[in-house]
């Protein structure tokens, strides 16, 4: 039998049990015009060895990541995925429960919740983290709601966005904030690719939230203590986001130079790119503003007998409890992508991570310098992380697809976000590329430019 | 029924993650550390960033080997309860069967190993899944046209009532307010003032149901729509829901339909077909992806023509059997999420899809709603059960009855012991001491038989020995948690 | 750290409460002259993910079966393995358990061996089960061993072996033989390709036992009442052997033929071919010989208070208590095989493995028409399960590599193992094939022919 | 170390599968059963086979659906303990962890999907695997050639035992008999007399180890070999293993070396290098692949240059990069499975020695010892320890000093409740009451010092009330399981 256990026998016994003559009847209140009167045109059942050969010929007529030199980043990395991480994800105890309402028979969930939150604030340098969001995106967009509610007398100052937030982010900010009335103003960056601090100054007056990112969308990074500095007399909201998590182990975290909110993508963590989701949204903010936060908060406690358990806490934030009143509306959330990134997190160790940061901190730069001497001269002078922005000289968007039709993964062409980016190229390096894969990288591009 | 803990379990005494190996130890040597991915030198400090930015130590996460962590894990895992491991009724979740042929098809490298940025001729099977659900789930819901991006049902309703109101204004309608029934789930008003509208409590009838003339009454030029869930969480079927519609629509509203509750439909009837303008899917219930202990879930949402200019970008698009991404339309709400949904759920669902068919789909329904109706009739006598005649999915009892020293929460706790995770409770709010139990068609008769025979034990524990009910769980890892105590003095993370 | 959690610390603590200076000191006993001395040349440790992209690359130098079509079988089937069953076995509780000698931390393993044996009766027919053999070949080889146990005083008569018992398993007694001196006769076939009862007659006096193979090596299936009638007044042991289980749900089990061992492989049931291995062995028998059976069984029992149990049982039979007078020197079997077999089983259920057996034989047969057709006559009258040898009028071994290089694996080319069917393929049919996978073989065979 | 089972545990009432569904429904209806994989037409019966070969009946298994049999597989192997679940010392099996990413590649399309009789130019990455692995094993023993097909320890002995055989015959030497030391395991006295020789066994000298002098006595022109195990099943190496070796190579003998522990020896000493003639490899134990519940093992076995001609057929050959089965092996003992081995199992040993490389593999084996000899000393002053003063891999403990009406199997039971796995009991046969506790280099100090406490406390139990260690385990699914009973009147399979 398929996914129904009922033999007829049971359904007959029901029925009978039920006092109605067919399941039909069951839907009486359904009005007879309301229903559907034909099945649904869907095909016919399959078998599952039909269902996985068809899937698998529409898996491999995508081109995967494992047949393919990478240099994609711009906000979903390619990362090793421990083989420990699905093998744990895939046990249904965690695979098939859902959000620990009931604690007792949850304390799996929670514990891990617990250990997730903890890894973030350890990493973001913060004081409290939630138990996920969906994605960066989403994660700063909460941010930035999350501000008005910490400034709740501001309620018309503009939001100040870093040029170099991650396009998609800036653009999920602008859908959420549209119907608010709130503006967005746009702090444009120095020439070498860092946010220009004299024009966020200038528009400091009356701002409700700056939101900036490090490593930025160009792969440079943000100078945090001169940015906190910078806005030191104000009273905006210092939000930082994060989209290439790795960084926060070999850089010094948002955390540590008063930021206030911290948000980001957690998807380096052990979560495969999978055409952009699921991904993992994180946040993590300061003790006193717990109670602003979005989101599940997962919290200890203990039961009768003094043991030590874990529940769902401070629920009077969420919609379920407060409704229209509450922080978010977010309900189901990531807690398996949450999962994932603690077991990669526990896997790696904190130097393990350290150490693989610095590889691909290395190995970016290696690959800088070898583009330098076939002529390709990066964008921005910032120092970066592990993604970089390089001029070509010619399209981008054209030299990447021709890269792209031998296999390799250049970069991201910026032209599509930033006109006058449209020579360049934003390339990724991470532990999964060796160093001949850079020389070919290096080579394709000098063969293109001829 | 097996009298509670006869024997003892095993188990684990698991210390938190951070308290395995308690002193940091220094960096591992050589042979005990995991070897570098590709062969790079070891340079003492990278060279090209100012100190300034680097961080002082490196976090604080204990160095722990793979056996460690998996055993870490594997333990923790045994102390959480899954729909794999028993009987899940959580009311309103749709906790069934998550055929593990999802899992293998998701988990392949074509659909897990692609870049969101990848140029769409690299995805183009990807591209035809989302394209292909996309149609099967205007099929199933009746509507026209679907976008996929939503991470969740909360995030669908979000992205919806944005429509509504992108709609409202593109004909400079500014419209403020948005009725929402007693018996909505928390997301929806949440939701709507997320879209910034002002929320509206509209009440149901003493059958539970929404009616046309309260509708007629609160709706006005000012409402920009009705955002109700059918069948409601009560488990009933809006009987009127057309006539409500009309009401709505009428005063220039729009309805949206909030389809977390959809295993009740499909096959049978269609919120297309009922007046319903937008609605959002929870395919970590109806379509039976994992729901991973809190999520990702996919909340994809469908419209109507009259909606369809306004869905995000980008929308798939499909000419002469080749795949593209459509970014170019003017009126979108644009992006709510970073790319374009939870596609790794998007495959789950599709393979479920694929493998039911019309007629499988149609078969869940109909036996989800068999075996709630089953539950209904069977408890009723001993339960009260405010709507004692009818339920779809999903059916409905409250703690009238119950002895006044006893609560759904002592009940919830108890059902633990028999073996059970607990029903949802206290939701919806328009029902005393609510018991929301949602059997799906997962499960098989044996199982409910089961389940009735512990309830109904339950209830007779409660009038002769409530004892057992407060002091309940008792087989559980820990005992009751002081949920009072964590929130008064929140402890979020582990400190040393 | 990789797989060993202890510390520098750990390391220093621990040789210090063991009261030596380093851990080369404990292994004092070892003379230094047979010490190494030199590190294994076995290249440096890898990181997971340069492994994993090292052995996926070795992985994709083979052809594997989801990208061919496959008619090959003669022993090995490629039959749909259900998602379900890796999900299962993957659980460490069952992946990383041994043999359950410990029973009451072990009664997973126990409750689901029991469960096993309990199948393979009823598939078989027969009485009593093992809780597996390594395959098939080893299986036949200790029922040949067993049958001597069975006829103490039968110290020197021949093991008659049917012509069409599969030549692996025929090897493979005779490796098991070899020393003992008993000889093995060759009793071969009718021209219908089943085994000849006038030469089996013959051979009958101070035989000590017949094995016999249905659906045979040709696919045939054997006459089982029939050759139980043949032997119905002589002493010998009848032994069966099944290397299609998938048979066993459609055909009348030997177990309803009065035979006394039923051996074989149970790879059709949900194991994948794996290049042979780790495949599954069962070994069934009646409950009077059950102390001459080789290897290990889970018997019932219960605890003080009366609850049900499983142990391991009769284990005077076995090695680790009987050393060289044991039954056999099984020691670990395929616990886990017999386990996905169990899984595979409980998913068919009795009516989706008879539905399941029809479809391979229906569309066994349909082939069989299709290549008549197109003038591919059967090489054997006998009626079939799901495989069948066919007569090609050309060298077989040519045409199945020239099929080979068309991404169809055509079948068995049966000259290597009897050298006068060098023009005939063994062709194995199974659900995984379609009407259009049929057809492209009858094509590409005719194309061959021309 | 937490005192056992204070929270009783939710232990699932599980039957047996059977009982699932007690009465056999008549053939499921359309939309509950599986569909066929392929459409082909239904026809009643098998047109072309002889109703007299048909069974009667279709097999009395109950038809269930997916998530009754996932529950119910579930749900039986939380009723299991693994490696992955806490320590598991048993001694002489080598409990090591087992890395997850083994069987991610073992799972690869192009290792678990291809056929033994698929031409070798199909499978050129698989026959090098095996190369390859063939080559690491000798190299890691000091042997000159391997062969992969025997598919356990015990089916590896028998075939290097035949292959002695086969030796000895190609001399015309008939040779009866095969010494074996009192220590052995008991796979190795019956895979020589499956092998057809005769047992002699040898007594080991107070010191637990085979003397020269001894094996001398034993030796002569009727003796095929000596088999030995090393280091042996004490845990202790024979030190006059090369003295011994030369004993028997005197009198035209061979030495077979049980390589199942072989995980002390990695990188250290080489079996080749003692005058080892033939060992077989335990891939389930030295090189980290899963037990599975009882396998599927695999046990190489590996010759020096004599005994080459002898391996069974196929050999995996190697020339200009192309691989291939090479048949024509005219001295071969001929096949001792069905096809070349367990090709799933190698290429998890194999990934695992790539991974670890020579350096890994030594510190394996370093930690292995040094976590047996912290045992030893650690618990030496509770325990009675035949050879208190050295160990390798593991080390055997016996019940004397134990209270006369405590036993072995009550010490054993008694860490269940502590949530140990217990170590090997009542063997070597040669120490009283034997407990043998290996631990592998898996483990943690933190690990060892619990169990360590949890030994020391139950000493302290069994003088001072020996009932808790009598009537253990208590935290376990079923108490103390009545072995006898089980023998008595053996019940093998389940019957309505
Ligand atoms: C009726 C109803 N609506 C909406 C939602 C929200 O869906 P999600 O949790 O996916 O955001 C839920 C989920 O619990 C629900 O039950
Ligand atoms: C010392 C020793 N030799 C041989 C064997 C037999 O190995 P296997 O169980 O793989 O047949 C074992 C396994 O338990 C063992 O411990």
């Amino acid at each position: 039998m398929l996914f129904h256990p009922q033999s007829e026998a049971d359904i007959r016994a029901m029925l009978e049990a039920i006092g109605v003559k067919d399941i039909e009847e069951l839907w009486a209140q359904v009005p007879a015009r309301l229903r559907l009167g034909r099945d649904l045109e869907l095909g016919p059942p399959l078998s599952e060895a039909v269902v996985e050969r068809e899937m698998l010929a529409q898996a491999e007529a995508n081109r995967d990541l494992k047949h393919t030199l990478c240099f994609l980043g711009a906000g979903t990395y390619f990362h090793h995925v421990p083989n420990l991480v699905p093998a744990l994800l895939s046990r249904g105890e965690f695979l098939t429960a859902y959000t620990p309402y009931q604690a007792e028979v949850s304390q799996g969930t929670l514990q891990a919740m617990f250990e997730f939150q903890t890894l973030i604030v350890e990493l973001t340098g913060m004081e409290v983290a939630n138990a996920s969001m969906y994605d960066g995106a989403e994660a700063t967009a909460e941010a930035v709601l999350m501000a008005g509610r910490m400034r709740p007398k501001n309620t018309n100052g503009p939001v100040l966005v870093s040029q170099a937030l991650n396009p998609a982010y800036r653009a999920t900010v602008e859908t959420y904030l549209r119907h608010s009335g709130r503006e967005i103003k746009t702090i444009p960056l120095n020439p070498d690719g860092a946010t220009d601090l004299d024009r966020l100054r200038a528009e400091l007056p009356g701002a409700l939230c700056l939101v900036a990112q490090s490593p930025n969308f160009f792969g440079c990074i943000e100078d945090w203590p001169a940015i906190m500095a910078a806005v030191k007399d104000s009273d905006l909201v210092r939000i930082a986001v994060v989209t290439e998590a790795l960084s926060l182990a070999l850089l010094k975290p948002p955390g540590h130079c008063s930021a206030d909110i911290v948000g980001g993508s957690g998807q380096s963590f052990g979560i495969p790119p999978a055409l952009g989701g699921p991904h993992l949204g994180f946040l993590a903010g300061r003790d006193a503003d717990v109670r602003r936060m979005p989101g599940r908060l997962v919290g200890q406690t203990a039961d009768q007998e003094g043991r030590r358990g874990f529940v769902l806490t401070l629920s009077t934030r969420e919609q379920h409890i407060r409704r229209e009143k509450a922080t978010s509306n977010i309900c189901t959330n990531h807690g398996l992508m949450a999962l994932a990134a603690t077991i990669y997190l526990a896997r790696q160790g904190g130097h393990g991570l350290l150490r693989l940061a610095k590889q691909n901190h290395e190995l970016a730069e290696r690959l800088k310098q070898k583009l330098a001497a076939a002529g390709f001269k990066p964008r921005f002078s910032a120092p970066g992380f592990n993604e970089f922005t390089i001029e070509l000289g010619a399209d981008a968007q054209t030299v990447a697809e021709r890269l792209a039709g031998k296999g390799i993964l250049a970069g991201l062409p910026l032209g599509r976000f930033f006109p006058e980016l449209s020579t360049c190229l934003l390339i990724a390096v991470t532990e999964m590329l060796s160093e001949t894969d850079l020389d070919q990288l290096v080579a394709a591009l000098a063969e293109v430019k001829q | 029924m097996n009298p509670p803990g006869k024997r003892t379990g095993l188990i684990w005494d698991e210390p938190l993650l951070f308290e395995l190996h308690p002193d940091q130890a220094p960096e591992p040597t050589l042979g005990a550390r995991v070897p570098s991915p590709a062969r790079s030198a070891q340079s003492a400090q990278p060279s090209t960033i100012p100190s300034a930015l680097l961080r002082e130590t490196p976090p604080r996460i204990p160095d722990l080997s793979e056996p460690e962590v998996l055993r870490h894990y594997s333990r923790l895992s045994s102390w959480n309860y899954g729909v794999d491991q028993g009987f899940y009724p959580l009311g309103s979740c749709t906790m069934k069967h998550n055929p593990r042929l999802n899992e293998a098809v998701a988990a392949l490298p074509g659909f897990a190993f692609i870049h969101p940025e990848q140029p769409a001729d690299q995805v183009q099977g990807a591209l035809r899944l989302m394209h292909e659900l996309a149609r099967a789930l205007a099929e199933i819901s009746g509507m026209d046209a679907v976008s996929l991006q939503p991470a969740a049902g909360a995030h669908g309703e979000l992205c919806g009532m944005l429509m509504i109101r992108a709609y409202h204004q593109a004909r400079g309608d500014a419209r403020r307010k948005v009725l929402i029934p007693d018996t909505a789930h928390g997301t929806n008003p949440a939701s709507s003032a997320l879209a910034g509208y002002e929320v509206v409590e509209v009440p149901t009838g003493p059958d539970g149901l929404l009616h046309p003339d309260t509708v007629a009454e609160f709706m006005d030029e000012s409402v920009a729509g009705l955002m109700l869930t059918n069948p409601n969480t009560l488990g009933l079927f809006e009987s009127y829901i057309a006539e409500v519609a009309e009401a709505v629509h009428k005063k220039g509203g729009l309805v949206y339909g909030d389809g977390a509750n959809l295993n009740a439909l499909m096959g049978i009837a269609r919120p297309g077909d009922m007046g319903i303008d937008v609605i959002q899917f929870n395919l970590h219930k109806t379509f039976s992806t994992p729901h991973g202990g809190g999520g990702p879930g996919a909340g994809p949402v469908g419209v109507k023509k009259h909606l369809e200019p306004y869905l995000p970008v980008p929308i798939i698009t499909e000419r002469q059997g080749r795949y593209d991404y459509d970014w170019d339309r003017p009126q979108s709400i644009g992006k709510v999420g970073q790319y374009y949904g939870n596609f790794g759920v998007m495959v789950r669902a599709g393979a479920y899809i694929r493998r039911l068919g019309g007629q499988g789909l149609a078969e869940a329904s109909r036996l989800a709603i068999l075996n709630a109706n089953y539950l209904r009739v069977k408890l009723r006598d001993h339960f009260h059960l405010p709507h004692p005649d009818a339920c779809l999915h999903e059916c409905v009892f409250s703690d009238k009855g119950l002895p006044s020293e006893v609560t759904t929460l002592d009940l919830a706790k108890r059902l633990m012991d028999y073996g059970f995770h607990p029903p949802t409770i206290y939701f919806p709010l328009v029902v005393h001491g609510a018991l929301m139990v949602e059997p799906t068609e997962s499960e098989s008769k044996e199982t409910l038989d089961q389940f009735i025979e512990a309830m109904v034990q339950i209830s007779r524990e409660a009038r002769e020995n409530p004892d057992l009910l407060q002091s309940a769980p008792q087989r559980t890892p820990v005992g009751r948690l002081d949920e009072v105590r964590a929130a008064r003095k929140p402890i979020l993370r582990w400190q040393p």
